[in-house]
């Protein structure tokens, strides 16, 4: 086994050592009954070679970037990342070390954190960042959790626009602690009505999407408005990171904690994980946040290093009183989105993000011209509903012989809107492919 | 400000030499520079103030860094060189299962087909992940003896948090109301913490003097409130927990379920499993027991095992094979109307699912067996090997790592940190200390199946150096680590007067 | 066996920190292990000695480790944490042109289409390689000014042993026998070494008091028997050979040829061209100028293009973009009569073609100047900077690297080498030392355009550094370099007692 | 430029420093007629996202091991290499290193180097071998030339069964030597015919391939003998390193040098390079040897390291009297080979060399049966010649349509055999794959 380095010889010297007649004696402490006594019912081992051609066959099972044109995104987004970052990523200095216990010898990994806490806070317009959270879904679940203890109420106030999977999550999450979640409705421009209404003094916090789901910038002014009148939290949602390059930043904008999915920094799709969830805030709330922190400190020789920090807060330490259970998060994808922003950098990033933009609004123009309708006029960013003259079934069908991966179909989640797509247009979204969609989703009846 | 290049050389595996050094990277960003070349526009730009008014937009972008790509990739490798890892040596973290991360993983979770893949692309069009995934949940439930497995759980910790609540939906589905949750107080702080997060009043049962579990404690604590008790086996102190079968009938008899924190099955591959001793629902943790690499802290996958009396608590979207009346190949299930619901966005950290799987393919069904008889051999033999210098918790045969106390330290006024600290001197990363809490200044070891005996027995000579240096150089070792760029770093200050994020100098 | 952590921890990038220590692989080996896995033969396994006879066959293979994947991973993980590289630092190795090596290069070479392709599949099956080979001389042609290119040579110096046998079929064609070859006493090695090694018998031209070569003397040295002169331009000074236009002029006018070593071209990217010159045949380093890596030692590429005079002579097979009449695409052409003939069993170091060609495409014709004149604006800047402590060889501006001599260091006791080796210390790769030949303890420094401002403050600090130290503490320098896990080496030693390969320690 | 750091503001400040009015005054010393007044017509950069779509399309224009079965080697093997081999040369202190000249801070390299030497030395029985050479072909020539340095003699014979290529490049090297290229003939059954008619006492060495070309494993002891008659050196030339893992090694059967191509050991296809050229020798010839050699020696304080040596044999001491011209040779290439043979080890070497031999005398089996005939007798390794029944490029027509790139024709290299085909069948040559393409080169003619 190229795994295991022992030799039987080598088995023999260490029994001789341990004063055990055979390897079979080390299990004496697991009690007869209990011992499985035939093989493991798995396939058998096959060489690398051999599994090589298996998992190839697998993976060319499957529709990607390389095989189709793709305006798929709804929390996901396929963006191009610059072949530095697996560079960086593939050093096994970073990914076959364990989470920084012993600062010493784990400095690499921990300016690195640092240096992610710090771009967070640039791009949210918070205090502080955490390390990483599972992704943007657990990352709001937590946020929920974390505005209910800061603000000792247990009422959620979901606007409308928050990803179908993540309001999952957070219902998941909350379920056993007594919570109340309550969802608001959709303004006829595809942004979040009014959340005033529903939030009460049991509110904790308004949890908000931006951009929403269905694509429209949201208000945040008004929501944030709504939350503090009653003394609750907005917690913001960023699904599309690359949003923040172009939008204000939400703490700007009244924002209490700003949470979200990072994939888009650099991150591959990778079949939506691993993902890379963030969570930041303001400092008062800094005791309250899940997951780990790294701060700087000095060394023996006044030196300035960095060491994870404020620990108990967290499970090791606290234990059932911990501010979450997370234990092993995102650290590898953390890694990735540093090296993706620091190569972008602030002119970068919000190039980048106006280029989205200008496809999307491209994409728009030519998908009204092909027979569709956009259902939502609010201003959006890279991503927007379509309603197709069809079905969307068809429409996505007509897209898939095109070539392309045309979107989501809405039906599961917004059936209220008829036969409508989720379409996200990207840098990887070239003009030609979007006039093919286009034409494709609007099934030629162009007006 | 030069420190002496102490210690023994040909103690271990480091000495010291040339180290980089490198800076945050803010303090690199100089106006202008940038490592991208955004693509050129092949469409009317829109210009974003217009687009979304002028207060929706930011105008700047604070605290990003300005740097050209041989800049930024400088900065990283540096940053890289300051880590220890696997790949670099000996990793004995207890509890944590540091074993050899196989290449052909890496690059297989790479492919396109994998890696540039969307979770909600049509399942029609994602056959290969869907059947790996189906198959790896098949692997598992083989290899711990239980019904269903689903993969979603991002780590151990929200696995184990996915099994509180299947638990907890099982009583409500039999409109009971359970309060208490019994954990061990050996148990690791994530049992607890999760028991907690669902709204769980958690009960610490205490463990005999043989560092074990047993039933009287169990059937003591236990009652007709108590939602399930969860178990470690073999348990944090390296030690098989031989009277799990009876503590599952204790808690069965009164209503209550299992949970089997498998954070350890690394000593059972092919050994024994957890669904034989009773177990209802577990997790596994792909990044300790299946090789996927930790990342620095992740990512991880903590898929979640169940018995039939759990599946239908199951997380959605559950993966199942066609019928054969409905075609071949794979489905995506939403319809459990009692399931727990959904933990994550996606389907997990599916990149880690790629490399368990290669690992298992890798292994077979001899080589699983292999990794626990070797991982357990080992621990065995440092143990042996370590008793007299650092004497050990509990004084019984241990399963895949060993867990010594400090009080082999005695009357040296060093302690279980400074031992910690001195091994790095000599190129190990240390063990996991002070965890379990039940041992004086625990030293927990565990080196897994990927170390050679000479490389365990280049630890042992580095402990037994240390061990000496405690009587005879306390202060070396209280000193320590010496070889490293950084002395040891103050953690109370950063606690103290936290600094979570750069700032500019302000201009003195 | 300590050593003083020497030297202003501010200057410079490094200070000191653990080293991993790792053995000669063979010491690691153990009986039994292994880090493959042998494919199961589904065919009838035949016996080696009853296929070829018992004498046929080896009974063993001395001399390979058995190590498991772990082992070996681990090894040569360690082992590069003892190099310097231009990922870790400025590595400004005068002539080398160590520039920054694109990441999306590595990706690109690796991709299957170009890695796992075969120089014998039908060229109807590599049309894209193909296509990408014509391209790539296309551009290399119109960035020297040359009318023909061959990628086939393996390196520079195999690109000119290609040009010099170019030359001589030139000359055997028109039925001439030229012995000579001219060549500046500024010249690289391979230079004389490439005349040589096509039996010219080689004539060092002296350079003149400005370091550059002067027509008087390339008139003198000229003859009917010249086959060629070899010039660098800029020449290992780091000099604009200002005369070469009428260099070429004299040669010409007695028959001769001028063979251009491209080396240097990065100080002329879309600045001027050795076509221009009156250069005849030239090589380009891609490994240089276009940032293909080095490898640690290569593999490189020494592309050699040629005015069309020459081009009947250039290697086979030829890669020629297929007529109208003959459909689209592109073919090999075996069919040059006077073609000197094969230098690779391939086409030459295809993967460096590619990272050359992406590099080509990510730079465009601005960004190729920009190189240029930013490689030249460093190396004037460091000069600039450092011209006080170590005086230039010539005084003169310099394109893309300068060359200072040892003067500056008179009286110290401190030499050329002691320098080199202090800059480690300082985690700076040394630069070129003790050459060109004709500049005394030559110290030839080529910063390339991918340093930053501060990078090169830096460097410029630790020189004079070492400076102040040569004079303060020159013992200190002498000894260096300090910070490093190994002392001095010792390079008579390994001569005078060669050990060219591990062997097992006789048993005491 | 993203490669480039240099702001505007940095160039300010630097001409500011130099004395220099702009950039454009630096370039001063070149004088104006030679100057370039236009830019470079090559085409606009391209972002990196672009480019790499640009590169994709043109890697999927050739077939490849994930496209096609592979049977074509002569010269280039297709060999799987493990993950590990990649993942080391992917490690940038080894592959962005120089040439390890400062030899205290490229350790690395050089005990690597040290390394490769060592094993080499016992795949091939000699006691000293260089870092490495360009190619298989040039190192045949290196070979040559050192054997006339070695012999003070100019004639040069070579057996019959060296790769064509290689013949072409060893013709190409002694161009200018007045040196004598004199080629053997072949023996009915495929190997080298005697060639002691052809070794006189000017003969320098004479060269043989092992295994031929053709595929024949040669009588070394014989041809050792008719070189060492006459004073001539006996040079054995390895196109398929992976022979060595079960052929008894050369230097136990009178060869002074072994050299050839190592690309079998790790080392991707790349279209026929980067490969790798060795040589080794008899610690008598070193002096003699061409290219980079590592010894250890001890550092100041007497512990051991490695570095360049002997290298008053090369051209940057030597310059015109130096042993070879070579200079960049191909290191990382040498460190992929070094980290499979370290992965392999000797047992898996010679497994893996015994599967290549099994799959083709099972290939050879089936190609009778399916009517191909096998025209030399003498045993090979994996790789020999099968004559088809009508022509070889149908046969390959064929084979292509069966999904196979199924061999060499070997028309221009050796018409005399008739329509014929070089056959090559590897650890990647599956059964299954053989049986197909023995029934598509038979082309239905079965016995
Ligand atoms: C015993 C035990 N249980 C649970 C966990 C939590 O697993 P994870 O870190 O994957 O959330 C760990 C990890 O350290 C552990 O050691
Ligand atoms: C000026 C000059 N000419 C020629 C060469 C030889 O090139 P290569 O090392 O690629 O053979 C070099 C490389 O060092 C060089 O600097």
């Amino acid at each position: 086994m190229r795994y295991i380095p022992h030799t039987e010889d080598d088995v023999r010297r260490m029994l001789a050592v341990i004063g055990a007649p055979s390897v079979e004696a080390l299990f004496g402490g697991v009690p007869d009954k209990l011992r499985l006594r035939r093989a493991l019912d798995v396939p058998r081992a096959v060489s690398e070679q051999d599994l090589w051609r298996e998992l190839a066959a697998a993976a060319a099972g499957n529709a990607n970037l390389d095989t189709h044109d793709w305006f798929l995104g709804a929390g996901i987004y396929p963006h191009f990342t610059p072949a530095a970052v697996d560079a960086i990523a593939s050093r096994s200095e970073f990914y076959t070390a364990y989470t920084p216990y012993q600062a010493e010898i784990s400095q690499g990994t921990l300016q690195t954190i640092f240096e992610w806490q710090t771009m967070i806070c640039g791009l949210t317009g918070l205090d502080v960042s955490n390390a990483s959270l599972y992704d943007g879904a657990s990352a709001a679940a937590e946020a929920a959790l974390m505005a209910m203890r800061v603000t000792r109420r247990s009422r959620v106030v979901v606007a409308d626009g928050l990803h179908p999977h993540y309001a999952d999550v957070v219902r998941t999450y909350l379920t056993g602690l007594g919570a109340e979640l309550v969802l608001g409705s959709r303004a006829p421009d595809g942004r979040a009505a009014s959340v005033a209404p529903l939030v009460d003094d049991a509110t904790a916090c308004v949890v908000v999407q931006q951009p929403s789901f269905f694509g429209p910038v949201q208000d945040l002014p008004v929501l944030a408005e709504a939350a503090h009148r009653r003394g609750a939290l907005l917690v913001v949602v960023v699904a599309e990171a690359l949003a923040l390059g172009l939008l204000r930043a939400p703490g700007e904008l009244g924002a209490d904690i700003v949470c979200g999915e990072a994939q888009s920094f650099g991150i591959p799709m990778g079949f939506g994980g691993p993902a890379l969830g963030f969570l930041a805030t303001r400092r008062a709330h800094v005791r309250q946040m899940p997951g780990r922190l790294v701060g700087r400190t000095t060394d023996a020789r006044g030196r300035a290093g960095y060491v994870l920090t404020l620990s108990t807060r967290e499970q090791h330490i606290r234990r059932e009183r911990a501010t979450s259970n997370i234990c092993t998060n995102q650290g590898l994808c953390l890694l990735m989105a540093t090296v993706y922003l620091a190569l972008l950098g602030p002119l970068g990033l919000a190039r980048l993000a106006r280029l989205n933009l200008s496809r999307a609004e491209y994409a728009k123009a030519r998908l009204r011209e092909a027979g569709c309708t956009l259902p939502y006029p609010a201003a959006s960013f890279n991503e927007f509903v379509v309603r197709v003259p069809d079905s969307a079934e068809a429409a996505l069908g007509r897209a898939l012989e095109a070539g392309a991966v045309g979107g989501l179909d809405l039906a599961p989640h917004a059936p209220e809107i008829g036969p409508a797509l989720l379409v996200c247009t990207t840098e990887l979204a070239q003009r030609e492919a979007i006039d093919r969609l286009a034409a494709s989703l609007g099934g030629g009846r162009a007006r | 400000m030069s420190r002496p290049d102490t210690g023994p050389e040909d103690v271990g595996y480091a000495t010291r030499g040339l180290a980089w050094e490198e800076p945050p990277i803010f303090e690199r960003s100089r106006p202008g520079r940038t490592g991208f070349a955004v693509p050129a526009a092949d469409v009317p730009e829109v210009e974003p103030a217009e687009h979304l008014g002028p207060d929706a937009v930011r105008r700047g972008i604070p605290d990003l860094p300005e740097l050209s790509e041989v800049e930024v990739v400088r900065h990283f490798t540096r940053l890289s060189t300051w880590n220890a890892s696997v790949d670099l040596g000996l990793y004995p973290l207890g509890s944590c299962t540091m074993k050899y991360n196989p290449k052909l993983n890496e690059a297989a979770a790479r492919l396109p087909g994998f890696a540039r893949s969307h979770p909600l692309q049509p399942a029609a069009l994602a056959q290969g992940i869907l059947g790996l995934i189906a198959e790896l949940e098949r692997h598992l439930a083989e290899v711990s003896g239980m019904d269903r497995v689903s993969l979603q759980p991002a780590a151990g910790a929200q696995g184990e948090l996915a099994g509180i609540m299947m638990i907890r939906a099982y009583h409500e589905q039999r409109g009971e109301r359970r309060l208490r949750v019994l954990i061990p107080d050996t148990a690791h702080g994530t049992n607890p913490a999760s028991a907690a997060l669902n709204g769980y009043e958690v009960q610490a049962v205490p463990s005999g003097p043989d560092g074990i579990l047993h039933p009287e404690a169990v059937a003591e604590a236990m009652g007709p409130d108590v939602a399930a008790l969860m178990i470690t086996n073999p348990n944090t102190l390296g030690l098989f927990e031989e009277h799990v079968a009876r503590i599952c009938e204790i808690v069965h008899g009164e209503g209550g379920l299992v949970y089997g924190d498998g954070a350890n099955l690394n000593a059972l591959l092919g050994i024994a499993r957890p669904g034989d001793f009773g177990i209802d629902v577990m997790h596994f943790n792909l990044h300790k027991t299946f090789s996927t690499p930790h990342g620095g802290g992740g990512p991880g996958a903590g898929p979640v095992g169940v018995k039939n009396v759990l599946a239908p608590y199951l997380p959605v979207p559950v993966v199942r094979r066609l019928e054969e009346s409905e075609g071949t190949g794979f489905a995506l299930d939403y319809e459990f109307p009692h399931s727990i619901g959904r933990l994550h966005a996606g389907f997990g950290n599916v990149g880690m699912f790629v490399r368990a799987f290669a690992y298992l393919r890798s292994l077979g069904p001899d080589g699983l067996r292999r990794c626990a008889e070797m991982a357990v051999l080992n621990a065995n033999y440092l143990l042996a090997r370590l008793r007299r210098a650092y004497p050990p918790a509990y004084d019984r045969p241990v399963m895949h790592e060993c867990v010594v106390s400090d009080r082999g330290l005695e009357g040296t006024g060093v302690t279980t940190m400074d031992v910690a600290k001195r091994l790095i001197d000599y190129g190990f990363h240390p063990p996991t200390i002070y965890f379990p809490l039940i041992v004086h200044g625990a030293i927990m070891i565990e080196p897994t199946e990927s170390e050679s005996l000479e490389g365990l027995d280049r630890f042992v000579e580095a402990m037994l150096a240390v061990a000496r240096e405690a009587r005879d150089d306390p202060e070396r070792v209280r000193g320590a680590p010496h070889r490293t760029r950084h002395g040891r770093l103050d953690e109370t200050r950063a606690a103290r007067q936290p600094v979570l994020r750069w700032q500019p100098e302000p201009p003195a």
